[in-house]
């Protein structure tokens, strides 16, 4: 029994880990804001369900592991939502799609670096 | 098996500052530091165990909430220089 | 803990990488974004060094409310850096000695983590020991802040006291009303309400960032927590509220009025424990004779005065906040 | 082992100086008030690490575990008071900051200077 | 009865700290003044009461909490933290006695509880690092007062305050922070944040590397603090910009707090442990204390600010207590500790005659008090006997402790008459300076626009007469602060064996 929690916690933090790393990954190559940020929703949504979960199968039940529900509900409604408000302040500021090929004079292009 | 999936949380959270570092736009800078903030989360939640005091995911819990209040001040930051930038230009 | 420790390293590298980076850069606003990486990486840091309860502080405190003052205030200024850097040379004199100096202190240290270096053979296994035996909680954080250094707390206290009583005599006297719902961060009638999601789900989360804030003050003796992180949480929530329903809203529920009687009060709580312990017959601050039981007087003091300390905090983050909201942009 | 704790050492420095760099020649107040918030921040990393024990865990006694190793209290509790001041200090500064902005139009040194704020 | 004498210590600090808060809730600003002025003459009734046990041969010390000493904190009263104390609780309240109209008239209304509950925490502050026993609680109420005087100082009404004030608020932090770095590396070796033990246990300490840059960073942090001469640049705009009575309050005691701190920790923790320390601490204070005494004299004979000269003046007599201590001899810290007194003196009753001057002429601009001389002969009087203490007329308190420091110098052998020399040309660069405003305000032809007002509020010349009054006084019977002066050299001295 405790080998197929140990090996079912394994396989969850490992998947979680990979997931994390490779939205890590997107965030630094992909070509634009909106691309980018598509990349770290999938550490996001993917990686702390995963992680989080392979702890609490290792916690066993506690007041541990009703408090990293807590944190896996808090993360999980409030990432999207601010990458949601962050794609709609960007979208309303006239920060450019990928598709609409943007030209790179921008304000927010200015701004950077 | 903690030490794998703080490896892969540390490293992400590399990137992310590179990419923090990089730009270009104002957003990516806001998008790096909300991923630096959730993989912080990540990051003291498996430390707790890794440290055998679960009692101290308190802290990652902290984090949450405290990394969803800044993105929203940053939010407002922009939604105010975006009605200032108007004014301004109404202005003339 | 080797592996630890090769975190620790990689941490810090990226810690410096990120304070360069926070003072190169010209543009203010990456530099506050930096300077909230930077609190972060620094409190997993001092989590990684053991000091869960400055871990906590430090994301509260650091990430959390001094990003949002520094925002506030970035938007009453200027955003750009617009002078290029004087006395460089300087600077870089100084850094290069003062480096040299430290290095130099560096080579007498007790090594890292060594448990006979003398920080961990004097006072502090007295603590370690005793508390047990005096106060009887488990953070020992909590029992040297709260009773043993209690004094410095109460000044502690009194210096965000005195933060709170600047920024009100600065900002809050004439506070320029505004004409238009322009002014600074989180003004104007509806601040983020045309975010539909953010705010319903703001909203939702209210409630249990406030639950959580009350959790980590009484909670304090058991587990990391106490007043500081407590007050800071509460305000970050009512400072959640301020940005979703607007700064005004948020000052109909608490109106500067109560916030200024929250920042005196907190703090007359402390000082009128510390007083009953003068008036029982023991020493200010002394808490074992507030009730018979000595150690239960102890426990009950720490109780108050994290109590008082939260109380206060919680207000002068809350004027601080309003005095930079309330503020019309030049 | 011994590299790497020298190492939490020698960030230290780094970390005061390009605070302190910083406050030095930097010319805008908003930017000498970050230096200083990284000053203060090393400060806290020196304290911190000289509380670690090796092989020791954070000072919140584990019921029923006699023999454990906790690391020291001390300088948390001093640090705790640290950070507290820090911000106070910031606020603080933020607000003559705003102000001066009102009054000089600015926030950078030599154009207030050059108005008669020295 | 006795059970309050016990808590003396504590109460000290205790009172105006606990009235603040209660101070910023008070409606009525009249009301604010009367609670800070009672908490503030309570205060200097228990400093008083201290001094008087002190003067008994007492040590009164107390235990916070009632935890002993290494582990809890410790406040500790002996000659040396009593001047201080003495210093800081009269200062604070005569100006609030004297001053009250001109806090009314710089301050508006509804900000007056602010400013009050401000003034009571630097008070506060001040009083807790004197009376305290610990070097980390030293930090927390340096910080208290630092932030409380640069509210203060921002409270006053010209706009250039605020540009000063942030330069006091950076140049502060770096020192506190530097102070918090050295506190932290002798903790680092020693383990223990009390005064006392640390002092014992320092030398116990096997590598003193740290120690020694910790000692270079504690005394670099509280020079900045003190204002010791290359590190004084936030003091002459703090103090011109700031309200007249708080230019009174902090231009006595603020900076001599921070360097009764330096002294105390020098002479107790480091001297006596570090090899060739003291000669160390000599070689890096009294060079900057010579060129403090001589430079900042020059630039006060060509300011024609009179609050800035006043205040480049108080740079220079930094210098000379500076001075004094550097020589490491029990006559030098005698004369250093006396000078420390006997400039708060004159300094007190310069400000306040400033404050009425400018009540009286709308400036304080050597231009503006032409003439003041014969519209405002009180005011004027008060002056000029201020400033022949300042200069050190026999028969003035300035004179006694320029007497000692003197004779110190002298009796330094060495280098000493040279000393003397710096001494006596610093004093005569002073009697040019103070005639130059005598010279404006007698000689002066009247500016037109301003010869309707007469002598300035009856409370603020009163207050500056009565410290005028006070130098006469203690330059004739010097008896209390020369003995307390050399009380505290003697302690001092004693630490080292």
């Amino acid at each position: 029994m405790d080998l197929a929690l140990d090996v079912a916690s394994w396989v969850l933090m490992s998947v979680g880990g990979l997931f994390v790393l490779i939205g890590g990954i997107g965030v630094l190559r992909m070509p634009d804001l909106f691309t980018r940020m598509h990349a770290a929703s999938v550490t996001d949504s993917m990686g702390p369900p995963l992680i989080l979960a392979g702890i609490m199968l290792q916690s066993g039940f506690s007041l541990a592991t009703v408090k990293l529900l807590a944190i896996l509900v808090f993360l999980m409604l409030t990432s999207p939502t601010a990458s949601n408000a962050l794609a709609s302040a960007a979208l309303l500021a006239g920060e450019k799609t990928l598709a609409e090929k943007h030209d790179g004079d921008e304000a927010g292009e200015a701004e950077g670096r | 098996m903690y030490y794998v999936v703080s490896i892969a949380v540390i490293v992400t959270m590399g990137l992310a500052l590179v990419r923090a570092l990089m730009g270009p736009s104002l957003y990516d800078r806001v998008l790096a530091v909300n991923l630096f903030g959730t993989k912080t989360v990540l990051l003291t939640a498996v430390i707790a165990f890794l440290y055998g005091r679960p009692d101290f995911l308190d802290l990652a819990l902290a984090y949450a909430l405290i990394n969803f209040i800044g993105v929203l001040a940053v939010l407002e930051f922009f939604r105010n220089r975006a009605s200032r930038r108007t004014a301004d230009s109404a202005k003339g | 803990m080797f592996m630890t420790e090769i975190f620790s390293a990689f941490l810090l590298t990226l810690l410096v990488i990120t304070a360069v980076a926070a003072v190169k850069t010209r543009n203010l606003f990456v530099s506050v974004m930096l300077t909230g990486i930077y609190s972060l990486l620094i409190a997993i840091n001092f989590f990684l060094l053991d000091a869960a309860d400055v871990a906590l502080t430090e994301a509260a405190v650091g990430a959390g409310v001094a990003t949002v003052f520094f925002l506030s205030a970035l938007a009453l200024t200027a955003e750009e850096e617009r002078s290029p850097s004087a006395y460089r040379a300087v600077g870089i004199g100084i850094f290069i000695a003062v480096t040299l100096v430290l290095g130099y202190a560096t080579l007498g240290m007790p090594s890292y983590g060594d448990p006979e270096a003398p920080v961990h053979v004097h006072v502090a296994p007295w603590y370690l020991e005793k508390t047990p035996e005096f106060i009887d909680i488990p953070n020992i954080v909590t029992a040297v802040l709260g009773s043993y250094r209690g004094y410095d707390t109460l000044g502690e206290v009194l210096v965000v006291f005195t933060a709170g009583i600047g920024v009100l005599f600065l900002l809050g006297a004439h506070p320029r009303r505004k004409s238009e719902p322009q002014g600074g961060i989180a003004s104007g009638e509806n601040g983020l309400r045309h975010y539909l999601i953010p705010r319903v789900l703001g909203r939702l989360f209210i409630p249990f960032v406030l639950l959580f804030g009350l959790y980590v003050q009484f909670h304090g003796e058991y587990s990391p927590g106490g007043g500081f992180q407590a007050g800071a949480i509460i305000a970050a929530s009512v400072i959640l509220y301020a940005l979703l329903e607007g700064e005004d809203r948020a000052l109909q529920v608490i109106p500067p009025g109560v916030l200024k009687g929250l920042m005196a009060g907190g703090a007359l709580l402390y000082g009128a424990v510390g007083i009953a312990g003068m008036l029982l017959g023991g020493n200010f601050l002394d808490y074992s004779v507030l009730t018979s039981d000595p150690v239960k007087g102890q426990q009950m003091g720490l109780l108050l005065i994290e109590a008082g300390v939260g109380i206060t905090v919680t207000g002068v983050l809350l004027t601080i906040f309003h005095a930079f909201a309330a503020r019309e942009r030049f | 082992m011994e590299f790497l704790g020298l190492y939490h050492y020698l960030v230290f420095p780094l970390l005061l100086m390009s605070g302190i760099y910083a406050v030095i020649a930097k010319r805008n107040l908003f930017k000498k008030l970050i230096g200083l918030a990284l000053m203060q921040s090393a400060v806290f990393l020196l304290y911190i690490t000289m509380a670690k024990v090796e092989g020791g865990t954070g000072p919140i006694l584990k019921p029923g575990d006699a023999d454990v190793l906790y690391s020291n209290p001390l300088p948390e509790v001093l640090i705790l008071t640290a950070i507290v001041v820090g911000i106070s200090t910031a606020a603080l500064g933020l607000g003559i900051i705003v102000r001066i902005k009102e009054e000089f139009g600015s926030v950078e040194e030599d154009v207030v200077r050059e108005l008669g704020g020295r | 009865m006795n059970g309050v004498v016990a808590h003396l210590p504590a109460l000290l600090v205790v009172v105006p700290m606990l009235t603040a808060p209660l101070v910023m809730l008070l409606r009525p600003s009249g009301l604010a003044w009367a609670a800070t002025t009672a908490a503030s003459l309570c205060a200097f009734a228990i400093a008083l009461s201290l001094t008087a046990a002190v003067l008994a041969g007492e040590r009164p010390d107390y235990l916070m909490g009632s935890w002993p000493a290494p582990f809890g904190i410790e406040l500790v009263v002996d000659a040396v933290n009593a001047l201080v104390l003495l210093l800081v609780t009269g200062a604070s309240s005569v100006a609030l006695l004297a001053g009250a109209r001109s806090i009314d008239s710089q301050i508006e209304h509804e900000r007056q509880p602010l400013f009050y509950s401000a003034w009571l925490l630097a008070l506060a502050g001040l009083a807790g690092i004197a009376v305290t026993g610990d070097a980390f609680n030293i930090f927390v109420f340096m910080e208290i007062s630092s932030l409380a005087s640069y509210v203060l100082v921002a409270g006053g009404p010209d706009r250039r305050a605020l540009p000063a004030v942030f330069k006091y608020l950076v140049m502060g932090t770096i020192g506190a922070t530097f102070y918090l770095i050295g506190v932290g590396l002798v903790y680092m070796m020693t383990g223990t944040l009390n005064l006392a033990d640390m002092a014992e246990r320092v030398g116990q300490v096997s590598d003193l590397r740290p120690v020694l840059v910790a000692a270079g960073f504690i005394t670099t942090g509280l020079a900045l603090k003190a204002a010791v001469f290359p590190l004084h640049l936030w003091l002459p705009n703090a103090y011109t910009y700031a309200p007249h009575m708080v230019t009174v309050f902090l231009a006595a005691c603020a900076t001599k707090v921070s360097l009764y701190v330096l002294i105390r920790f020098d002479y107790m923790v480091f001297q006596p442990n570090l090899a060739e320390h003291g000669l160390q601490f000599a070689l890096f204070l009294m060079p900057l204390a010579i060129l403090a005494l001589i430079i900042s004299s020059a630039v006060a004979l060509f300011e024609r600010n009179l609050k800035r000269l006043l205040a480049w003046s108080s740079v220079a007599q930094i210098g000379y207590m500076t001075l004094g201590v550097s020589l490491l001899t029990t006559a030098g810290v005698t004369a250093g500790m006396l000078h420390m007194f006997n400039h708060a003196l004159a300094k007190g009753a310069l400000f306040l005659a400033v404050a009425a001057l400018a009540a009286g002429c709308g400036g304080v601009r050597l231009g503006q008090i032409s003439g003041a001389g014969r519209r405002m002969p009180w005011t004027m009087g008060a002056f000029v006997l201020a400033g022949l203490s300042l200069i050190g007329v026999p028969g003035t308190a300035g004179f006694v402790s320029k007497w000692y420091l003197l004779s110190a110098a002298i009796g330094y052998g060495g280098y000493g008459p040279l000393l003397a020399a710096v001494i006596v040309l610093t004093s005569l660069m002073a009697l040019a300076y103070i005639w130059r405003v005598v010279e404006a305000a007698y000689f002066g032809a009247a500016p037109a626009e301003s010869t309707g007002r007469g002598e300035a509020p009856p409370a603020l010349v009163v207050g500056a007469w009565a410290v005028a009054l006070a130098n006469v006084g203690f330059g004739l019977s010097p008896d209390l602060p020369v003995t307390l002066a050399s009380k505290a050299a003697g302690i001092l001295t004693g630490y080292s064996p």
